[in-house]
């Protein structure tokens, strides 16, 4: 146990990655509101990025940026979780784009924001008419 | 290196400038561009397929200038091969067969659009059957996200936009927990590519070192994958989507789509984790469990679906129900059931969305039972092919649906408690998709013009039918021809596996 | 030093995001968003990693919170939209039936 | 038919909820044939529409089903990531697994065989490059994407432009801000975009940088202004454009890669901006993509076309 929380503190870092995943993943599940379930999905994904480059950090060394000719790996950090992270971060905003316009198209027929209150007009019409 | 080995990564490459000349063109053009595609595809993949077969070869293809732990890499053999081959036929024959519904659901200005989406479903499942790297494989479920999902939205009604919107949440959920999963293992390993990451997970595991975080890794992108191609406690958007989108995206969603992460699973829990860690971490059988539960629980729902793609759609999602079955089962033979399955339910399902859109429009256009009866009669061609799917799907022997029936019931022979599980579960399964395929059958051929409100026969539509009849042929020669088919699953089993 | 900074930083990116969990209105939540963002790339420097700096400063910060705002404002057009016009509600109709 | 009434209580039981999806609510329509049609007639003019209040009471019980069991979804997922986490390599620990032989020839030889002075660039568009057309391609799909459910040429015209009242571009001082901060952002932007291979920074952000240029331009001096400027025909000429240079040119050192031929593109000096082999035109064209996807993000949401 004791060693758990020393570990939980050693990685605070990632400890605080994984909580804001956590917390844009309740968001997701818990918002009602469409606009603030798209709030909580780009948390969960910078959550993400967070432990991702989190990963690749060491203490004590620098931007994988080559100066000076000095070519040792051991004065730079880990450049793969940054590419990695950088294309997470692209991904990430078309995605947001996506679910914005969807937002919008539903507002524009449904005038509401509501997912409970979409799913219940959805589920209400059912039946009859495809 | 044979000129041949080009080929897969000529179709990747043939299907990204598509996609890119398509935004530029008309939707006529852009269609007849999407249908060049898909045929050279086809071709393509063929010649890769045969050529792997005669070699009885597995190769790896190098992206760029750099060998396998510094670059990316494609690796390519006969399930590889076959798997991208089914994809592509039943991606063109629901893509000829929804064309028509196509024109009328989509608006004329954005049909170049949709036809560019389709380019792009293709390019990312050849991707998620060729990639060796698990970081590109999530890159392009991401872009196979997008795409069904604005393949989904195109309809532009209402209620397709709502359940669009219902699939992101669940696909976005899906893909993060995916991701999350592919951190803490490279976390853990330091590698990307599958074969660097399978040495290191082996190492690891027989160590003893972070056992946990890999437990938890393996798990996340099992779950991940899972709810996006609809396994049973995560299926609540799959109805909906499937039902809701015009006929060659429900087609396409159902018939494919669900089938590349799938197959991204697949190669994860076999290239990646190897099959004895995975049994040994627990979470075979948790797919076994959940998989029967969804072969089960779907099947009731799909029995009170009031609308015909919706219970198509429930069906699907029992369908995907058996394929987590036989992964949980994780033998080789179990494995083969699988694959049959995949090819049974992805020759299947686009034909009963065809031919249900084609019934809808023999009843005006209306989708629920009343409407429906004696549709046959009123469109005998679209009744036809609904009557094969049906019984396909039900596993009448002649049939492909037969054939992954089979195969599970003899892989799941002396497993222990499964094997009652796997029995058990087949049975039930069966017997409800009697009730409610033979139902919807036998209803749409009783006699009664008089119940309904549409009374004239419908003119067949043969870009309609043609291709969904092609597809109950296909459906014929699997179920006839199983055991070259299983001849061949099996050399590319113990290619994949070794 | 750097590591107390550090950890002011993380613990101010936790309560952004939970500041946008538990605001009622969506504009509020974007506004706390877009703090978060800024912050995050400050952390992405600590992190050695410059590159997702600038990136998440003008993706993060900018462009998606431009989207936000814009999906808001879109929102608001149609409301106003919707009080003036009549006919529009007979299409509304015909997207619900259809 | 639809007789079943909805409060049932062997219909309404937390096993159908369960089964149908949260508030899928799907009625059995076992007897639908079997009416005569006289009955039949009469059904379809009386059609029930399902009551409004009993479905919201089910709407209500499902939601807190549904409340419970994300709870404890969550709990769980917290208490099992943070056990993982403890179970992590430490963090900043030099001997960390992700410390291996793939990072140390990116970092050690990688200027030598990519040309470029800054790894994380040299790795994303030469050793990785398949991962960032990949990228490309889900920016290009999402921009797309939007185009289909927010452009406004299609069937539905109907949504009308209030007028809007705040005129920035008569305001001195957004004005006046504008004037000098557009300029310094975009030569910002072209600088990262150009120096993606020198520097921090890479198509990626130089392509937002200058994405978020045009936004404030188009935000200042109005949509029409700035669609003078990059009609819309331009701008699906020069993503479509760098986007068929990015698949050829990478096709092309794939190709040339996978089967072991040399590759004819010279490398330079490492350190010079005319270096990096095809890096610095790849981050050109990936900027292109990226700055006019943002651009046109924000055209389709501002007006419904570009």
């Amino acid at each position: 146990m004791t060693q758990i929380f020393g570990n939980l503190l050693s990685n605070y870092e990632d400890v605080v990655a994984v909580l804001l995943f956590s917390i844009g993943f309740c968001v997701l599940l818990f918002s009602r509101n469409l606009i603030k379930k798209v709030v909580g999905l780009d948390i969960m994904d910078t959550g993400v990025f967070l432990l991702l480059a989190s990963r690749g950090y060491i203490a004590g060394r620098h931007v994988p940026i080559i100066v000076d000719g000095i070519t040792t790996a051991e004065y730079y950090i880990n450049p793969i979780p940054a590419g990695l992270v950088l294309t997470g971060i692209v991904v990430s905003v078309s995605v947001s784009a996506l679910m914005l316009s969807l937002t919008v198209r539903i507002y524009r027929t449904y005038h509401t924001l509501d997912v409970d209150a979409l799913y219940m007009m959805m589920a209400v019409n059912k039946g009859g008419k495809p | 290196m044979s000129f041949v080995q080009n080929f897969p990564f000529f179709s990747i490459i043939l299907s990204l400038l598509c996609t890119v000349v398509s935004f530029i063109l008309n939707g006529k053009w852009a269609r007849r561009l999407t249908l060049f595609l898909l045929c050279a595809g086809t071709a393509l993949q063929t010649c890769t397929l045969l050529f792997c077969c005669r070699g009885n070869i597995r190769y790896t293809y190098m992206m760029g200038h750099f060998a396998a732990p510094w670059g990316n890499e494609l690796s390519i053999g006969i399930l590889e091969a076959s798997l991208a081959l089914l994809f592509g036929v039943v991606m063109l024959l629901s893509v000829l067969g929804g064309s028509e519904h196509v024109a009328t659901d989509v608006a004329l200005p954005k049909q170049h659009l949709y036809w560019l989406m389709v380019d792009l479903t293709y390019v990312s499942l050849l991707l998620l059957c060729y990639t060796n790297d698990i970081f590109t494989g999530y890159v392009f479920i991401e872009i196979s996200t997008i795409a069904a999902c604005s393949l989904l939205a195109a309809k532009e009604v209402g209620r397709a936009l709502i359940a669009s919107v219902r699939y992101m949440i669940f696909a976005l959920i899906g893909s993060g927990l995916f991701l999350i999963g592919v951190i803490l293992t490279y976390s853990i390993t330091g590698e990307l590519l599958f074969p660097q990451l399978r040495t290191a997970v082996t190492a690891l595991w027989e160590a003893g070192t972070y056992r946990f975080s890999m437990t938890v890794a393996i798990g996340l992108m099992t779950v991940g994958l899972s709810i996006k191609s609809g396994l049973f406690p995560f299926h609540f958007w799959l109805p909906d989507a499937h039902g809701q989108a015009t006929a060659a995206t429900s087609g396409i969603l159902s018939g494919v789509i669900i089938k590349g992460y799938i197959v991204l699973l697949i190669k994860i829990i076999y290239q990646v984790v190897g099959i004895d860690i995975f049994r040994a971490s627990g979470i075979q059988n948790i797919l076994l469990i959940f998989g029967v539960g969804g072969m089960v629980v779907c099947s009731i729902s799909a029995i009170g679906a009031p609308r015909l793609k919706t219970m198509v759609a429930f069906s699907s999602a029992a369908q995907v129900g058996y394929i987590f079955m036989g992964l949980g089962l994780g033998t080789h033979s179990a494995l083969l059931a699988v694959l049959f399955q995949i090819f049974a339910h992805a020759l299947t399902k686009p034909m009963l969305f065809l031919s249900s859109s084609s019934l809808m429009d023999a009843s005006g256009g209306r989708q629920d039972f009343r409407s429906l009866w004696g549709a046959g009669h009123r469109y005998p061609m679209a009744g036809f092919t609904f009557t094969v799917g049906a019984l396909s799907m039900v596993g009448i022997p002649l049939l492909a649906g037969f054939i992954p029936k089979l195969y599970f019931a003899l892989a799941a022979f002396g497993m222990g408690w499964r094997t009652w599980v796997v029995l058990l579960a087949l049975t039930v399964s069966t017997i409800l998709n009697v009730m409610y395929f033979l139902y919807t059958t036998i209803l749409i051929w009783l006699p009664g013009e008089e119940r309904t409100h549409v009374h004239e026969r419908v003119r067949p539509r043969m870009g309609t039918v043609c291709p969904a009849m092609l597809l109950a042929g296909l459906n014929l020669l699997v179920g006839i021809h199983s055991a070259a088919l299983a001849a061949l699953f099996t050399q590319g089993i113990d290619l994949f596996c070794q | 030093m750097m590591t107390a900074f550090r950890i002011i930083l993380l613990s101010s990116l936790v309560l952004c995001a939970i500041g946008t969990a538990i605001v009622k209105k969506p504009m509020h939540a974007i506004i706390i968003y877009m703090a978060y963002s800024v912050i995050m790339s400050v952390i992405w420097i600590l992190l050695e990693s410059p590159d997702l700096a600038i990136t998440e400063a003008a993706v993060g910060a900018g462009v998606t919170g431009i989207l936000f705002f814009l999906t808001l404002h879109r929102i608001n057009l149609i409301d106003k939209d919707a009080e003036h016009d009549e006919e529009k509600k007979a299409e509304e109709e015909a997207d619900h039936e259809g | 038919m639809r007789d079943k009434p909805i409060l049932d209580p062997e219909f309404s039981s937390i096993w159908t909820l369960w089964k149908n999806g949260q508030i899928d609510l799907t009625t059995p329509l076992r007897s639908a044939g079997h009416q005569d049609p006289k009955s039949v007639r009469e059904v379809e003019k009386y059609r029930p529409r399902r009551s409004r209040e009993a479905y919201s009471q089910y709407v209500r019980r499902s939601t807190k089903l549904y409340k419970i069991a994300a709870t404890c979804l969550c709990l769980i997922f917290i208490t099992v990531m943070l056990l993982t986490v403890a179970n992590l390599p430490p963090y900043g620990d030099p001997n960390a697994p992700t410390v291996n032989e793939v990072s140390e020839r990116y970092l050690e030889e990688g200027t030598d065989e990519t040309g470029a002075v800054n790894t994380v660039a040299g790795m994303i568009l030469d050793y990785r490059a398949f991962d960032t057309l990949g990228e490309s391609f889900v920016l290009f799909t999402s921009v797309c994407a939007v185009a289909i459910l927010m452009n406004l040429s299609g069937k539905r015209q109907h949504i009308k432009h209030t007028k809007e009242l705040i005129n920035y571009a008569d305001d001195m001082i957004v004005r006046g801000v504008c004037r000098f901060l557009i300029p310094v952002i975009l030569i910002f932007g072209i600088y990262i975009l150009l120096n993606g291979h020198l520097s921090p920074g890479g198509g990626f952000s130089g392509g937002a940088v200058l994405g978020a240029g045009l936004i404030i331009y188009a935000m200042v001096w109005g949509e029409e202004q700035a669609s003078r400027i990059f009609p819309a025909k331009t701008v699906r000429l020069v993503v479509f454009c760098s986007l068929v240079f990015y698949c050829l040119a990478k096709s092309y050192s794939f190709y040339t890669g996978a089967n072991h031929l040399p590759s004819a593109i010279p490398m330079g000096i490492p350190g010079h901006i005319l270096s990096g082999g095809l890096i610095m035109p790849l981050n050109v064209a990936v900027g292109f993509v990226v700055c006019f996807t943002m651009y046109s993000f924000y055209m389709f949401f501002r007006r419904g076309r570009l």
